[in-house]
Order: C-alpha cells, then structure tokens, then sequence
C-alpha cells in the first residue's frame, strides 16, 4: 500500500510540475503537502501533495467515500469540528501554513468562501442572509451593506429574482435559487477563494446549468475548488481536475488531459464508469 | 374532614372499666397557644393507650371553633378565650352539647429581639398606645423620649386566633390597632420574625416565650407597682402579672364523648394530668379543687 | 471596489476571539452555578442533619420531643401513599397510552385528550390538592386519609405516567405487531402479549419517576389538611397518614418552637433525597438495560 | 388433504383442528376484544374527567363566592383581610406577590437557564455533557419543599448580612431559589430547541469566519427562538404554580407592596393557608380559597396555551 | 391505459387457462378478481386478477414500487392497518370473499401465515417466539404446546441449531435463523397458505439458500405466495411467476415459461435487467 501510495505521489508531483508551465504566470493560492488525517483510526487522507492555482477551477472526482469532502473540509479547517480528527502535513494558504498557532481559523475562513452541497440558507430574510458575513466583520453602514447585498447577489446570479422581496424569509426560495443565494452570501464577504462540495447535486438541472454558469463566471475573480460527482459537470467547468481513490490523489492534471489521456488506469475505469 | 365518626360506630369496646384497652381516635384542632400543651399531653396519652390515636392540629381558636362546631366535627376544640355567645347559639342550633374544659393558665407576654435593651420594662399604657391605632406611636422616641428615634415593628397572631381576640377585646377594649401590624397565622413565624428584627414586639401566649427564651426577650410590665416579668408563678391567678392573665380551654363534644369512650377517656386523662403537663409547657396550674370539679364532671357522662 | 477591507477585518478579529472566550467563561459558569447550588444544598442538610440520623430517628414514632421524635410513620405514610399511587397511575396512564396510541383514530378526539394531557401537567400542584380536598375527602367522605391523598396524587402524576408510556408504545416497532396480527392475533392480543411486554421497561421507568414526583409533593397534602402532630402508624388506606415531605414541612414551620425541628427537618431531607435518588437510578438502570433490543 | 395425514403420524389432533375447536370456546375472550376499546375510552376519558372536575369544583365555588364579594371588588382590591369580622377580599396583593416572585424567579432561570442550554449545546464536548446533563436533572428533582428549606434556613440569612432592610421572612429569597429551581427546565427544553436546529446551519455561519458566539447568538439563538421562548413561558407557569418555597420562605404578609424586601403571599400560598385546616366548609373565607385558585387556574393555563401556540405556530421548517 | 389493463388481463386470464390444464388436479387457494387498491389518491393495484394452486409456489417479481407488497399484504388484509387504504374487487380464499363482513380478518390470518422481509421475532424466548400463535388460539397445555414447538422447528429447519437454548431469547440468533424463526412461528399454527415478502433480502448467501431449500420443502405441505427482488430466486424455487409492473399484472404464468420465453416485451426487458 505505502508503495503504491509513493507511486501515485510521484505521479502527481510530474503533473504539477508539467502543468506549472503552463499556469506558471498563476500564483499558487493553495499549496498542501504531505497532508494525512484520520478520523480515529480511520485513515482518510493519506499523503495528499496538490497545488491550487489562482482563479482556475479547479475539480475534484472520485467514487462515494474517497474523502473529497473531507478534503475540502480541511482547506478551511471545518474538518476538526468533528472531536476524533487528528491532521499532520501542512496545507499552505498565500504561503501561510493555515495549522500554525498563529493563523487564526476565523481568518482563514473570512478569506476562503464555502459552499455546501445541501443549500443552508439562514431562516432570515434573504437581505440579512447576505448581510451576515459582512456584519459579523464590523460593517455596520447601511448603506455599504446594501450595496454588497446587491452586488453579492447580482455576483450569484439571483439579483433579478429576488430584489422585489429582499426581506422575505429565504425560506420561500426554490432550491435552486437558495443555493445561489448561499453562493451570494459566500461572496459578499469577498472571499479570496471559493470552496464547494456538491453544489449542484440537490438541484434540478435548469438550476444545475445556472450555478455551472455562474461558477464560470466567478472564476475571474476568485479561485474555485468544487467537489463533483459528476464527471460531465467537471469536464464542463473546471480547468484542472483531481481524481481521489480511498483518500489518495490518483492524478492531478489539466481537466482536458484527465479526460482525454489519463495516464492511470484507474483514473481512466472511473471515468468511463467502469465503477464508482 | 373527620370521617373517623364511622371508624367506630361499632363502639362496643370502650364502655367497660377503665383498665381496658381502647381504640379509635380523638381529634383535636383550635388554639395555637395551647397546643404545646396538648400536643404534649397527646403523647403521653398515647403512650398508654397505644391503640388510640390523638391527632392534635392548630388552626386558632376561632377557626377551630367552626370546625368545632360542624356536621362530623372535632371532638375537642382547643381556646384560648371563652366561647362566645354566637358559639353556643350555633352549638344549639346543630344539638351539639359542650362541656368547657378549663385546662391552665396563660399570661399574654409581649416579645421583644435580644438586642432590644430600652423597651425592656413599659408600663400596660405604654404597651396598649404601641398598639393602639389612636395613640399614633411611630416610632420607639414616640413612646419615651429616651428610646432610639425608629420605628416599631408591631406583629401578632392573626384573627383565627384567641389570642388575638383576648387582646384585642379585653385588653384594647376593641379599640382598633395600628394599620401596619403583621398578623401572622403561625406562631414560630412570630418567633422568627420577632428574633430577627430589632424593632418589634409582639405577643402571644407565655408558652411560646418559654421555649424561646434564648432567642427573645419578655417585656416586664408595670401594672403600678413596678415591673413585672412574665413567669409560670407571677401569670398565677393570684399573682403579678394577673391582668394579663387568661384562662385557656379545650371544650369538649359531649356527644362524642358519649358514643367513643375514647374521646372521655381523653378528657379525663387531660384534666387529671392537666397541671403537671402545664408545668412542662410553660402554663400555670390551676387549684386542685377547681380540677376535681371538671373530672367529676366527666365521670358523670359515662 | 472592495468593501470588505482585509486589515479593518483582522483590527476586529481581536475583540470578536475575546468575547467569544468570555462568553464561554460566562457560559460555562452559568452551567456550573447549579452544580454549586446543589452541592451547598447537600452541605447544608447534611451539616445540619445528618448527626440526627440514627436507627432510633428511622424507627421511632413522631414526638414532640426532638430527642425521642422519629420518622417511622412518614415513612409508612410514603409507602402506603405509594401503593395507592403506583397502581392507580398504572393503570389510568398505561389504558390511556394504549388507547391514545393504538385504539384511537387520529383525529378530534384523540387530539382532544393529548392537548388536555400537556395542559394538566401544567396545573399547579395546589389547584390539585384543592381538588383532592372537594372531591375526594369532603365530596366522597373519605377524609383526609392515604386512599384519599393517593388518588389526588395519583392524577397530579397521570400525565408523566401517560407521556412516558406513549413513549415506550411508539418506541415498539411496527414490525412487531404485524408479526403478531399476521399470526391471526386480535388487537387486544397483539397489545397485551406483545406491544406491553416490550414497552414495560419504559413504562416502568415512567412510572417510577412519576411516583418519585408524588413523594416529594407536598402542597396537595398540606391543602387536604394532614394533622401536625399525628403520631400513630398507617396501617391500611383508610388511615390518616402524612408523609416525608409534609413532616418536613410542619417540623421547619416549628422550628422557631423547638430549634431542633430544623436538625430534624434537615435529617428527613436527607432520608428522602436519598430515596428519591435511589427509586430514580433504578428508574435509570431498567431504561439504560432495556434500551433498543431491536 | 394433508391435514388427515399429519393426524395420522401424530397421537393428537391437527393445530388446525385444536384451534377451531377452541375457537367455539372463546366467546368470553371476543366479548372481552369487543369490550376493550370501550373500557380504555373510558381510561383515557379520567384526564378529561379531572379536567372537568377541575373546572366544576373552582368553577361552583367561586360562583357562591362571587355571591358574597363583588367581582370587581375583588380583582381592583389592594386589601386582603380575609380573617376576623369585617373580612375584605381583594386579591392584588396576592397578584402581586405572585407576578413579583415570578418575576425575581424568571430574571434568575432565563440567563442563567438559556446560557446553560447555549454551553451544552455549543460549547460542550460530549464528556463534558455527559456529566453536566444528569446534574440539572438533580436539581430538577429535588422536592420543592427542600428548595424552600434551603430558601428559608440558607438563603435569606445569606441575604440579610448584605441586605439590612430584608425581613426574615421576604419575596426575594423565595423568588431567587424558585428561578434556581426552573432552571434546569429552561436549560434543557431551550437545549432541546437548540440542538433540532441542524448543523449544516451552524457550518454555514462557521465558514463565513464567525466565532462559535456568533454563530450561538446571530443564527443558533434565531433559528431555535420560538422553542426558546417556549420553555420561558413554560418556566413562568411553573413559577406562578409553585407553592411550597414561597409558603415557607415568604411569610404570609398580605400587604399590597412591591418592597421584595417584605414578606408577601402568593396565590398559591394563600391557598395552602387558608385551605391548610383552617376554613369551614361554606363559608366566604373557603369560598375565597376557590376564586384564588380559580385565578391561578387561568393564570397558567393560559401560559401553557401561550407556548404551546408559540411552538406550534413558529416551529421553524429548516 | 384501460386498454392496456385489458389486455393484460386477458392475457392472464388466457395464461391461466392454459396453466389450468397442467395443475388441473390442484385446486385454486386465492383467487383474486378485479382488484383495485388505492393509497389515497395513489392507485397502487390496478385491476389484478390472479389464480393460486395449491401447494405450489408463487413468485411475484417486479420493480420497486410496483405493488408487491401492496399486493400480498393484501391477500391477509394487512394493508388495511394503513388507515388511507380503499379497495374494490374481490379475492376469494378457499372460495369465500375475504373482504366479506361475515370472514373474521382474524379468522383469515389464522390460516394464511406471513413471513416478512426483516426478521421480526418477538422480543421474546425461542420456545415463546414458536408458541405465541398456539397459545393466542388458547392451546394452553404444555405437552401439546412442546411438540407443535418442536415440529415448528424442524420444519423450519432450524431445530438443530436451537434446541439446546429454546429458552434464550430469539435477538441472540443470527439473521438468518431469526427468519428461519419466522417461518417456524408461521408454521406453529399449521397454515394452509404462507406468504413471504422479500424473505432473503436481509440474508446472507449462505442463510438465504437454507431459506431457498426450505421452501422449497415445504411447498409439499403449504402453498407459498413468495415476494422477490432476486429473478434467480424466482427462477430456482417457484413454480410459477406474476410479474407486476407499477401496480398491474403484466404477466403471470409457469416460471420456465416466464424466464425462457415471456410473452410480454416488458416481462423480458425486466427479466434481462434492461430496468427495474
Ligand atoms: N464524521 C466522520 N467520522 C468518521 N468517519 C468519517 C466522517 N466523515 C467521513 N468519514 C469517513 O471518511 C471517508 C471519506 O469521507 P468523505 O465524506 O470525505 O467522502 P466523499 O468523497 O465526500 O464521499 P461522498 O461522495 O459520498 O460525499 C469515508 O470513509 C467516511 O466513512
Ligand atoms: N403506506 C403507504 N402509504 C402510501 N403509499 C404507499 C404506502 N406503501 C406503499 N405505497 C405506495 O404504493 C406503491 C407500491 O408499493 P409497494 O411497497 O407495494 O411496492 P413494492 O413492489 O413492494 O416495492 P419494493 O420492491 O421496494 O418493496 C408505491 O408507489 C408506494 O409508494
Ligand atoms: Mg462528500
Ligand atoms: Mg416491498
Ligand atoms: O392560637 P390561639 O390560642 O391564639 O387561638
């Protein structure tokens, strides 16, 4: 196991290196090394090594179970609200090991947006939905507030469908709609980084192409790390794509090369549906 | 509720002699002033009768009189006043026959805290016009200069008891009292009260005194030739402190005592023990004649 | 134009940590104050009491001399109250929980009596005893007797005894009565052989912790006039009676009559919170050792 | 068929045949099944009957008492006087000495109370609520006459060292060991609340970069208010219905006041004092014992109403 | 749709006449006629028809949802504990209408016996488990109570593994001889019909061959009406085979002539694992 787990990190060092030509004008925002966790004795992450460059999309695939969420998780250190993690390795944000005493994880989570797959808007009127984060960080000016409100949910695509009734309760909102309101809530607070775990998968699909939409368009501004099970959707949106297995990184590569030519076999029976 | 009428109804046990065990039970409720006395002297009834059960409350004497006085009522009711004429009226009216069963004497003593150390000796004026609604005594300087210029805390047990009414018809002669008095149901609450707060007075029966002798003081009274304290000698008939001075009763319900001879059997003990159990209790004996009168009274109800 | 400026961010992340650790001080000291009420409450009743329990305090009869004064008739009264209670709320609770739950169609009257079940426990215990006083010992002629006090008791707890049955009756897998019906048993078979046998350790535990309330009320007993100074011993339903908690009721109002009765009050606390505790970690052991055998 | 058969290879008769034989027996046992809907209708019709009963018994009473004291009289009354000759019944002072130990009672359990429910709920590790959770319901358990106990020997000559003016008997002492009494059932029903509130919630706030308070106090406290403000009102009809702390602690003082230094009585005290031996049946002293309790009656039933209304109408649909 | 309906119907109807031929010594158990059931507004059967033999097995197979279990909760008046539950047509058993007043549900129950997906034993001892239907029919004497325990158990062929713990209780046995339990419950009242919904499916391999085997056992004595996902199943016990498709009878016939030549396009596309 251990060897194979040095050949897959191997693998993956190559293909960040190849890649790196060609984003090499992009900053990394994410960089993790050698990461591990475990929830008590179950080892979920095992020796992940992966850089996250700035406004790219970047996709992570793999079958149910595999830790893509858990992985996430650990970016902005959501992860250890479950008592029986444990972590070692290192996940550098801009340069700054996000574990260090120093780094404060209220910080972190100020600067890295989430996402979540099940839509978990507030049960307060949408206005205040978007107007949580930026409140909670000392802006009080009404007037500066309404103007991130409307420029958050006009950033998440929503604007025209809610602006006549801001002060309902978010609540009356389709599905669809509350996730993109909780995409607006993750950008008023103007992330530098977007984090997203199955974004789409309570949706319909018309609501589905929305966020797709959206997510493309977000890309100019932000860096974007979407967790998808589905494969279309990662080759859709994302310019580069991670494939976890039990909690190992089996291939990191630009999303047309994964799709295209994967260069492991593995990669290539879960791609094709072979399982998963 | 005294469903314990029925509990006997097949009665035939009690009618012989003396020596035999009884059963069944008595019940008692009325003064608070004398129910030290007879809780007591309940106890040691008991302990000889272990088959009769005596159940001794203290709702006041007034209060207990109209329990008293009722379908199914009590057997004895406990007084630390005479029955009044209304009493008797409704007594008649339900065809309850009474026979008064005077069992000691009390003398009304007025409580103060420890700390209390002016008003320890008053004259009876002094004490009637710190009651009293007319005299328009405040503050302690109101009733002699020299005392602390504070306001007096006057307390008493409330109008369910004899108490109450002793002072309040015989000894105010019905004049009315202060509006701010505190009127209390039970009497270890004016103990408490009284123990705790540096201004007040209060008073109730010499019995409660007596038991708490390390939490309050008595005030000596001047009936005119100088101060009296409250004691088991001076409360006598016969001596000083004798104005204040009152009967206390337990009044019996002949025809209860006619169909449970349990119930006479009490009443007997009651009077034959009457003086030694006061003794213990903090009363003054009555003259043995004066005893000798009501038991043979009793006897003749058999 | 940015709006959320980084610094201005981090300047307040300061003060935000601060009172966030502040709060969770208050917090958990708020939680704490009831642990350090509780043990001052203990302290306090066993300083004051605990030297005054002894055989003779346990067995002797009431007195009202501190010295010889004992407890033996409270705690009779106790038992005889509860075997009054336990059985009547038994009975009413669990007929009540089986038919709420498998008899009756969901609908008015089934929500009638659910709504009037959580409304009675919400009555004042002395309304109860009010009740018990007009209906059973004047209205029925009992007096104030155990038989009396009990069924007074009996309804003040029927609704924890109700809620707690419900409970164990819905916690009964569905599964099971159709195994029953499917073997062509009747409702009341299905009920009886297989719904109440496996819902017994709930109710059970219901029931203990209803009696566990009926033991520690004192109110409804003090309104249905229990005597002061009742020195003989219960020996049937229909005796007089008092109980833990109303003994120590009459001996703290006397006790500025004989300073002792507080020592003697504390020593009965003591008596009966142990009582209490144990009926209620056997209430505990049968819920933990019954629990989810499916 | 295969019945005969199997009669064959056995010495006794069929199931089959046993139970229909028995079957023509069982006539006791169906009369039984066709009986007990109706006996445990009948069960379960004793808490409508008490309620019932309830309502009669204060409901008759308080009729004759409304005979004999005006009604008006009555709820504007600052005067209770309702021993002696000249009786006068009015019940504000016993409202007030109710409404004021409740009030004392709820300023204790609603903080202390909702920031316990917020610590377990929030702040707690398992182990720690673990071991929190069985004491408050201790202190749940404890008889009310020995919080009165402890109200009367412990926490009012506790009081009365800092506080001069306070009588030995007061609403203060009473009103603040009540709240401690109510507050393990504010905790826990407001923890109940809490907890339903579900953790894609509280991950939402966490990953704008709140700290746990502000994700407790701006989205927890919100999302579970209308439960919250439930167990509040479920812990004032408590406070209004509990007898024995007050009647021991408080005195019997009916003086109309609003001095928490001073003995007062409650309604609920009133009526173990009055009721407690003392009034004969049929008289307006006993019949006063029933328009109190009647009052009191109203007085938290309309509570309970108030939150069960309030959970029902405003249970959040997360 | 009705058309539809009809047709199937009649192709029922004919396959039962053609089946009638070969099992023409066997009576009919159940019949069931223009069987109509609704869930509320959801109609879940819709007009079956069927005739069940005598000591054979039945198979009902079909996709999830298409009334199954509606259906042989049916045949002992279960479903009607679900109170939204309205039925038209008739199901006769033995020849009487189960559905008729006079037929006492109890009665019904008595002589069809049920088997349930998830072994549900009481929480009771073995012995108890087996002696529960017995005992509620008011056999009380233990030597007769003794031997029925006995038989029940051999016949269930689970005795061997039992008999020295007959008095432990039943949650100490594995699932597989839970529901071998189950049966022999079933089979302590002497059924004359047992129904079996989905009997295996909480089973292991190695337990749901016993249970295979068994049924095949006791067909000689009982007739089965067996619910099941698993086409092998059906094909290896039953005799012959509905085939339900929401809510209808698509096609009812012998088993080898269901899986070797079904005349009904759908039958074969479910038979071959094109849905379903
Ligand atoms: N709270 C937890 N406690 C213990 N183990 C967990 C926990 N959450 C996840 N795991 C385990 O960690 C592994 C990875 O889980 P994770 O949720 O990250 O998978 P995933 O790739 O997101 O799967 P999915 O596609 O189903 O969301 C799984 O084996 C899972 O069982
Ligand atoms: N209790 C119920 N209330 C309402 N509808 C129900 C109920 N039970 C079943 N249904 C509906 O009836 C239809 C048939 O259900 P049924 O359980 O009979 O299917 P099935 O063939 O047994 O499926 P499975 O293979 O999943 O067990 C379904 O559409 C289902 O949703
Ligand atoms: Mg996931
Ligand atoms: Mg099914
Ligand atoms: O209690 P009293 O003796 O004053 O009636």
């Amino acid at each position: 196991m251990t060897v194979l787990t040095g050949k897959a990190n191997a693998k993956t060092n190559n293909l960040s290196a190849s890649t790196g030509s060609e984003t090499e004008n992009k900053k990394i925002v994410y960089n993790t090394k050698d990461l591990n966790l475990w929830y008590g004795e179950d080892h979920a992450l095992k020796n992940i090594n992966l850089p996250i460059h700035e406004n790219e999309v970047t996709a992570i695939i793999g079958p149910s179970g595999c830790g893509k969420s858990t992985y996430i998780k650990t970016l902005n250190r959501m992860v250890e609200m479950i008592p029986i993690v444990r972590i070692s390795g290192e996940i550098l944000y801009r340069e700054r090991n996000i574990f260090d005493k120093n780094f404060q994880v209220e910080d972190l989570r100020t600067r890295v947006g989430m996402v979540f797959q099940k839509p978990n808007p507030f049960p307060k009127s949408i206005y205040e939905n978007v107007a949580y984060g930026p409140k909670i960080h000392g802006i009080r000016d009404k007037k500066i507030l309404d103007e991130i409100v409307e420029k958050s949910l006009k950033g998440a695509a929503i604007w025209n469908e809610v602006k006549d009734r801001l002060n309902e309760n978010a609540y009356g909102l389709s599905g669809g709609q509350q996730q993109r309101l909780c995409i607006a809530r993750a950008l008023a607070i103007e992330p530098d980084v977007i984090l997203m775990d199955e974004p789409t998968s309570a949706l319909d699909p018309i609501s589905t192409l929305k966020v797709e939409e959206l997510v493309q368009e977000l890309k100019k501004d932000f860096s974007i790390i979407i967790v998808t099970h589905n494969m279309q959707q990662a080759a859709r949106i994302s310019d580069k794509t991670a494939f976890f297995l039990s909690g190992e990184v089996i291939e990191f590569a630009e999303t047309d090369k994964i799709f295209s030519t994967p260069s492991d076999k593995r990669t290539e029976d879960y791609i094709t549906g072979r399982f998963g | 509720g005294n469903g314990n009428a029925n509990e006997n109804t097949d009665g035939g046990n009690g009618e012989g002699a003396e020596t035999e065990e009884l059963e069944g039970s008595v019940v008692i409720d009325g003064s608070g002033t004398v129910y030290p006395f007879m809780a007591r002297m309940a106890e040691n009834y008991m302990g000889e009768q272990e088959n009769v059960s005596v159940e001794v409350s203290r709702a006041g004497t007034s209060a207990g009189f109209s329990k008293f006085l009722a379908e199914d009522g009590t057997d004895f009711n406990n007084a630390s006043r005479p029955i009044k004429d209304e009493e008797k009226a409704k007594a008649e009216e339900l065809g309850i026959e009474v026979q008064e069963l005077k069992v000691a004497l009390d003398g009304l003593t007025f409580v103060i805290n420890k700390e209390n150390d002016w008003a320890t000796d008053l004259t009876e004026q002094e004490i009637k016009d710190i009651f009293l609604a007319s005299a328009g005594k405040k503050k302690w300087s109101d009733v002699r200069p020299d005392f602390p210029a504070e306001e007096i805390k006057t307390y008493g047990p409330n109008e369910n008891h004899g108490t109450y009414e002793f002072f309040f018809e015989n000894i105010l002669e019905e004049q009315q009292l202060v509006d701010d008095i505190n009127l209390q149901q039970d009497y270890s609450t004016l103990v408490d009260l009284v123990s705790k707060d540096k201004n007040a007075i209060a008073f109730f029966g010499y019995g409660y005194y007596a038991s708490n002798t390390d939490k309050l003081s008595a005030v000596k009274v001047d009936f005119g030739n100088g101060p009296v304290a409250p004691s088991v000698d001076t409360i006598a008939e016969d001596g000083d402190y004798a104005p204040f001075t009152r009967p206390v009763f337990s009044y019996l319900n002949v025809n209860h005592a006619k169909e449970k001879p349990q119930v006479l059997d009490y009443a007997i003990y009651t009077m034959e023990n009457a003086n030694a159990v006061a003794e213990e209790t903090g009363f003054a004996p009555l003259p043995e004649e004066e005893i000798k009168t009501t038991v043979d009274a009793l006897n003749n109800l058999k | 134009m940015k709006h959320v400026n980084v610094e201005q961010v981090q300047k307040k992340m300061g003060s935000r940590l601060f009172a966030n650790t502040f709060a969770k001080t208050l917090f958990l000291l708020a939680t704490l104050f009831g642990l350090v009420v509780l043990v001052v409450l203990i302290y306090r009743v066993i300083q004051d009491g605990a030297a005054w329990i002894n055989f003779d305090f346990l067995t002797n009869k009431l007195s009202t001399d501190p010295e010889r004064a004992g407890i033996m008739g409270a705690i009779l009264g106790t038992l005889w109250l509860m075997a009054v209670v336990a059985p009547v709320t038994m009975v009413l609770g669990v007929g009540t929980a089986i038919y709420l739950e498998e008899y009756a169609k969901k609908g008015r009257i089934q929500s009638i009596i659910q709504t009037n079940i959580s409304n009675l426990a919400g009555v004042p215990s002395v309304v109860f005893g009010l009740l018990g006083l007009t209906v059973f010992a004047r209205g029925m002629e009992l007096g104030n007797v155990v038989l009396a006090g009990g069924l007074t008791m009996a309804l003040l707890v029927l609704p924890v005894v109700v809620v707690s049955s419900q409970e164990a009756i819905r916690a009964v897998p569905q599964f099971l009565r159709e195994a029953s019906f499917g073997m062509g048993a009747t409702k009341w078979q299905t009920v009886k052989n297989v719904v109440l046998p496996a819902s017994l350790p709930g109710i059970l535990t219901g029931t203990i912790l209803a009696l566990s309330r009926a033991i520690g009320e004192t109110a409804p007993l003090v309104v249905l006039g229990i005597p002061a100074l009742l020195i003989p011993l219960p020996d049937s339903i229909f005796d007089k009676f008092t109980i833990l908690p109303v003994q120590i009721y009459y001996w703290t109002l006397d006790s500025a009559l004989v300073a002792e009765y507080t020592n003697l009050a504390a020593a009965t606390i003591l008596i009966l919170l142990i009582v209490l505790f144990v009926m209620n970690s056997v209430a505990i052991l049968i819920r933990n050792k019954f629990q989810k055998r499916y | 068929m295969q019945k005969s058969t199997r009669q064959d290879q056995h010495s006794r008769p069929a199931v089959s045949d046993l139970i229909a034989q028995k079957k023509k027996n069982r006539t006791v046992g169906s009369t039984l099944e066709k009986l007990v809907p109706g006996i445990l209708f009948g069960i379960a019709a004793v808490s409508i009957i008490t309620t019932v009963g309830i309502l009669l018994t204060l409901i008759t009473e308080t009729v004759l008492f409304f005979q004999e004291v005006n009604f008006f009289s009555f709820f504007t009354g600052t005067e209770l006087k309702p021993l002696g000759q000249n009786a006068v019944f009015g019940v504000l002072p016993l409202l007030t000495g109710t409404l004021i130990s409740t009030a004392i009672a709820m300023l204790v359990a609603i903080p202390i109370g909702l920031m316990t429910a917020i610590y377990l709920s929030e702040y707690a590790s398992e182990k720690a609520r673990r071991i929190l959770k069985p004491i408050l319901e201790i202190l749940a358990g404890i008889p009310t006459i020995v919080y009165g106990f402890f109200a009367f020997t412990f926490v009012t000559p506790l009081l009365r060292s800092f506080i001069p003016g306070l009588e030995p008997t007061n609403i203060l002492s009473p009103g603040l060991v009540m709240g401690i009494m109510i507050i393990p059932m504010v905790a826990s029903l407001s923890e109940d609340a809490m907890s339903a509130v579900p953790n894609s919630m509280r991950e939402g706030a966490l990953a704008l970069g709140s700290t746990k308070l502000e994700v407790t106090w701006k989205v927890v406290v919100p999302a579970a208010i209308s439960g919250i403000i439930a167990s509040f009102v479920l812990g004032i009809s408590r406070a209004i219905g509990e007898t024995m702390i007050v009647t021991i602690a408080s005195g019997s003082s009916k003086n109309f006041t609003f001095d928490i230094t001073q003995s007062m009585q409650t309604m609920t005290a009133y009526i173990v004092e009055v009721s407690g031996g003392e009034a004969a049946a049929g008289t307006t002293l006993y019949h006063s014992l029933y328009a109190v309790a009647m009052t009191l009656f109203v007085f938290t039933l309309v509570m309970n109403f108030i939150a069960q209304y309030i959970s029902r109408r405003f249970r959040e649909e997360y």
